[in-house]
């Protein structure tokens, strides 16, 4: 039952060159409101080109974004994104670097202190709100980096293998409380990996790309129940169902 | 596509230079500046003529010369010795804690400040020159390295040591070879600063080098001949600054991050 | 008979009572407390445990790049005092000489140990071979990608001919699919070039797909907290029941850092 | 921290081991006549009376400072005023870029000190003249800095603000400024180096005052002493403003792991 009014993005025909080397070739896709959408690819994917097309960050060369049903414009929809690569301004304190998102979408001050006293608490950094990136752990960086992307309270959240570099105990924790946090405050999760076991473990739908020129392969629904286990039956399953469709190793 | 932007980016260069000599030519045609300051086309014509016509005493080509003749030799001493002290004192502590006190009461002291003491010590001749210029050298020369030879990467470092290197050879084929991209940064910083020192000292005192060019025509009141001594030393310091950045493409392929 | 039999068993790598600890402004901090293991000769053995719990610094002590506070270490016989070529050891960042080229990483060990340029050519030639680089011999390190570094790093300490290899968390900066096939690639390699090779990750499925016995550590300070023989046949497949199964157990006894 | 003690100790043994040397060629044994070399016991006697006695150059050495001092800040600080901004909007704004930097690439290979001639031709000796050189041989490297610092701005950085809207100016103003702050300071610590050496150029070619002035000065007059105190007061005041502006920079460039 595909109502117009629930659909958050709508892509269609998104094609990318860099120059005569096409990286994205006519991708057409939905997410619903609220969704949690995993894209995984194979190396190479160019996974990276895919978020920022969709952003507008890179211009499309041809296709059509639509968020709300209105051609997708950073200045006017609240979109938040995590990037693969650390980036935390270094010359801001933590709670600064939190606060930047509202200062850029120029809130009131008491706004500003109300939201980021909120999401300092919830990824944990109260007491770290004074010190500067470089006297914290990749991990502590990473939760800033949550922190400032969920300070806007976005409708649309993406995130670009966020988790890629943290070990494992340290990996479920934050995969946990991105669950948490996205089933809280209800905003539209894309979530683009290489981990497979991940992309099954966090997703409602999975999107499986090609490689480079990379065009949607297939559209897989998962219905495992949550909380999920990584190694029971069905979740097994369909992780190698997945990993089929993309393994090159 | 990368090959448009580089002619886009010259053609604009040769647009703002050509306007800037249109707007210079103009000022001196119809305003009060022109009796100071003489045309751009006077300037560019004297200094091509000048390669045939004396400027002073001798051509502008044997003017540069005299001045390059000074510079080269001494230039290259200064730096093979700076690049000595500045590995030992980077890479030895024992080196460091000598030598380090005395290098840092001289490093302040800017090159031409030695002009007079030189003068007393070496005479108003080539002597004086000489020993500006090493010394213009050896100091930044030493100060890049230095730096250069202390952030060797200590992983690197034991991993020579894991694969059985012994300290001599960690020394040549490691501390060396990392500290290269030092060595040149170094040795583009020393280049201008001699090259700056050889102009200074050649206007204190000298009969003839593109220093004695720029001072002479003060004597004479000719800012023709200022103007072309200034365009001289622009293109020689330029032409250097090239050659230095060439050699170290080439020898330099592997630190894409070349200065 | 049992004993007799485990004697002509050479052992590799033997530690004693290892402690180390670091003397720092806020006084002192017990890094490592009391370890002593064993690796039987050509064994693969995994050191795995929490985040940053000292796994490296005891690789660095077995390795003779530290020396320990208290306990001693003996290698192929000898007591470990100081880094040696016997001991071929890959970093977490790899590091090679980025002046060199591949062949030039690879055949550095060999050189500063005098041995003629010819057959070490041919040395170091084999082993780029073996780790799949042909080809890329005279390519500089800031040519190659993440995974190929690994390969060179791994080549350049297998061409010193070392008898025990210590790798610590070499596949640390690559993407999961990259590093599932390192992993498929260090077996072979090991496979064909036997030699004893003690391991540290904090990743689970790489510990328990590569060792053929996982020492569990404890958090800092850092004690062997359990054993576990993997005897499972390889190659191993990464989403069996078994596979799954024993990760699930160890995961469970890990200590709990956050 | 006792190897810090014996290098500190062998730091001072050869200072002391230069100035004893240098005492006893002079003083001592007079292998050097003091007209070429004083002894450092004279310099020091000729710096203490050099502070207040005018003669023979006609200053004390505060008033060559102060001289000196001032015209050199006027000149830097004129170079600043105008370098930076000309850096950053040269590095944001392509049109710019592509307008403004050849012709600023025509002045870079140009000594500061070669213009003394031009300024004194069209401004005559006096201040204005050495402040106009000084202006142009502290400008470049301010330009230069700002110019890479703004170049530095990483991606991801740019990003993140377009993600959430920003304007031009805004992501000028809180990223790629802000990413150039540790540029913009050694621009204008190296600005200051030069703007100090070309003011003593400018002094020693033609001037009243100042410390130039007077080791050119005292040369004619064979006081040698005089040139060594000159010298080592111009040093002294180089690496001491150089001090200063790294007081200021810890204050303004914040966590930054430099």
């Amino acid at each position: 039952m595909q109502n117009r009014d629930n659909i958050k993005i709508k892509v269609s025909n998104l094609t990318k060159k860099f120059g005569d080397l096409l990286v994205l070739d006519n991708v057409s896709f939905e997410v619903r409101n609220r969704e949690f959408l995993c894209v995984v690819g194979p190396t190479g994917c160019g996974k990276t080109t895919f978020l920022n097309t969709l952003t507008k960050l890179y211009e499309p060369t041809s296709g059509e974004i639509l968020v709300n049903n209105e051609p997708v414009d950073l200045k006017r929809h609240n979109i938040s994104y995590i990037f693969q690569e650390e980036s935390t301004m270094p010359w801001l304190t933590v709670e600064k670097n939190v606060s930047f998102s509202l200062e850029i979408k120029r809130k009131t001050r008491a706004e500003i202190k109300k939201s980021v006293e909120e999401v300092l608490e919830m990824v944990g950094l109260t007491k770290f709100r004074h010190y500067y990136p470089n006297e914290l752990s990749s991990s502590m960086l990473q939760r800033v980096v949550i922190a400032r992307a969920f300070v806007t309270k976005p409708e649309l959240l993406l995130m670009d293998e966020p988790y890629g570099q943290l070990d494992i105990e340290l990996r479920f924790k934050l995969e946990d409380e991105l669950l948490r946090i996205w089933k809280q405050t209800g905003t539209t999760v894309v979530f683009i990996t290489h981990n497979i076991e991940e992309a099954v473990y966090l997703s409602e739908r999975i999107l499986v790309l090609s490689l480079k020129p990379s065009k949607v392969k297939k559209e897989l629904v998962n219905h495992l129940p949550r909380p999920r286990n990584i190694i029971d039956k069905d979740f097994v399953t369909l992780r190698n169902q997945v990993t089929e469709l993309i393994k090159w190793w | 596509m990368i090959v448009n932007k580089r002619v886009q980016s010259s053609a604009a260069a040769a647009v703002s230079i050509f306007m800037f000599l249109l707007i210079w030519h103009l000022a001196t045609r119809f305003s009060e500046l022109g009796n100071i300051l003489p045309s751009p086309i006077e300037v560019l014509t004297a200094f091509f003529v000048g390669f045939v016509v004396p400027v002073g005493t001798h051509t502008m080509f044997v003017h540069i010369v005299w001045s390059l003749s000074r510079v080269i030799p001494f230039y290259i001493l200064g730096s093979a010795v700076g690049i000595v002290l500045g590995i030992t004192m980077g890479w030895y502590p024992k080196a460091e804690a000598v030598f380090r006190p005395i290098f840092e009461i001289i490093r302040p002291i800017p090159p031409l400040a030695w002009i007079p003491i030189s003068i007393v010590w070496f005479g108003i001749g080539e002597g004086s020159k000489w020993f500006l210029i090493f010394l213009a050298a050896f100091i930044t020369v030493t100060m890049n390295v230095y730096t250069g030879a202390k952030v060797v990467d200590p992983v690197i470092v034991r991993c020579a040591r894991m694969l059985g290197a012994n300290e001599r050879q960690i020394f040549t084929t490691i501390v060396l070879p990392s500290s290269v991209p030092f060595i040149f940064a170094g040795l583009q910083v020393g280049l201008s600063s001699s090259w700056a020192t050889v102009v200074a000292a050649e206007m204190i005192r000298s009969s003839e080098g593109v220093g004695w060019i720029i001072i002479s025509s003060l004597d004479v009141n000719d800012t023709v001949q200022t103007l072309i001594g200034i365009v001289g030393i622009g293109t020689v310091g330029y032409v250097l600054a090239i050659i230095i950045r060439g050699i170290e493409s080439k020898l330099c392929k592997w630190n894409k991050r070349g200065i | 008979m049992q004993v007799e039999q485990e004697r002509h068993i050479k052992t590799a790598v033997k530690c004693e009572g290892i402690s180390k600890t670091f003397e720092t402004k806020r006084g002192k901090t017990y890094v490592i407390e009391e370890v002593s293991l064993e690796v039987i000769e050509n064994e693969f053995v995994v050191l795995f445990g929490p985040g940053q719990c000292g796994k490296t610094t005891l690789l660095n002590i077995l390795a003779g790049l530290i020396p320990p506070t208290k306990g001693m270490v003996v290698v192929n016989g000898k007591p470990v005092i100081s880094p040696g070529p016997e001991r071929g050891f890959v970093f977490q960042s790899v590091s090679l000489f980025p002046w060199l080229t591949v062949m030039g990483n690879v055949e550095y060990g060999p050189k500063v140990r005098g041995i003629d340029k010819e057959t070490r050519q041919k040395k170091a030639q084999y082993y780029i071979d073996l780790v799949g680089l042909k080809g890329f011999e005279n390519a500089y390190p800031n040519q190659l990608s993440g995974g190929m570094k690994q390969r060179v790093g791994i080549a350049r300490a297998y061409c010193n001919e070392p008898v025990v290899m210590f790798l610590d968390e070499p596949f640390g900066a690559l993407d999961a699919q990259t590093r599932y096939l390192m992993q498929e690639e260090l077996i072979r390699i090991w496979e064909t070039e036997k030699r004893t090779v003690l391991f540290v990750t904090n990743n689970i499925e790489e510990a328990v797909y590569l060792a053929d016995r996982i020492i569990l550590l404890t958090n800092s300070p850092v004690r062997i907290k359990k054993e576990f023989v993997i005897d499972l046949p390889r190659p191993r497949d990464y989403t069996s029941e078994d596979f799954l199964l024993l990760r699930n157990t160890i995961t469970k006894m890990m200590d709990k850092t956050l | 921290m006792k190897k810090g003690m014996k290098n500190l100790l062998l730091s001072t043994g050869s200072l002391t081991v230069f100035l004893l040397l240098w005492w006893i060629c002079t003083d001592i044994l007079e292998i050097v006549s003091p007209r070429t070399l004083p002894s450092p016991l004279k310099v020091f006697t000729t710096f203490i009376d050099k502070l207040t006695n005018k003669n023979p150059d006609g200053g004390t050495l505060i008033m060559h400072t102060l001289s000196s001092l001032r015209i050199a800040l006027l000149g830097y600080g004129m170079g600043i005023f105008f370098g930076i901004p000309l850096g950053i909007l040269m590095a944001w704004y392509s049109i710019v870029d592509l307008f403004v930097r050849p012709l600023f690439d025509l002045l870079k290979p140009i000594p500061g000190v070669a213009w003394v001639p031009l300024m004194i031709i069209l401004f005559g000796i006096g201040l204005l003249s050495k402040a106009t050189v000084i202006f142009i041989s502290a400008i470049v490297p301010c330009v230069l800095n700002a110019y890479t610092g703004i170049k530095q701005t990483k991606d991801v950085h740019i990003w993140v603000a377009k993600t959430l809207g920003a304007t031009n100016t805004q992501m000028l103003f809180k990223i790629a400024i802000p990413t150039s702050l540790p540029y913009i300071m050694t621009g204008m610590r190296v600005a200051l180096g030069q703007a100090w050496v070309t003011i003593v150029a400018a002094e020693l070619l033609a001037s009243t005052i100042g410390l130039g002035f007077m080791i050119q000065q005292s040369r004619g007059m064979y006081r040698p002493d005089i040139i060594i105190v000159g010298m080592l007061t111009i040093g002294f005041l180089g690496s001491f403003l150089t001090y200063l502006l790294g007081l200021l920079e810890k204050a303004v460039v914040k966590g930054w792991h430099t």
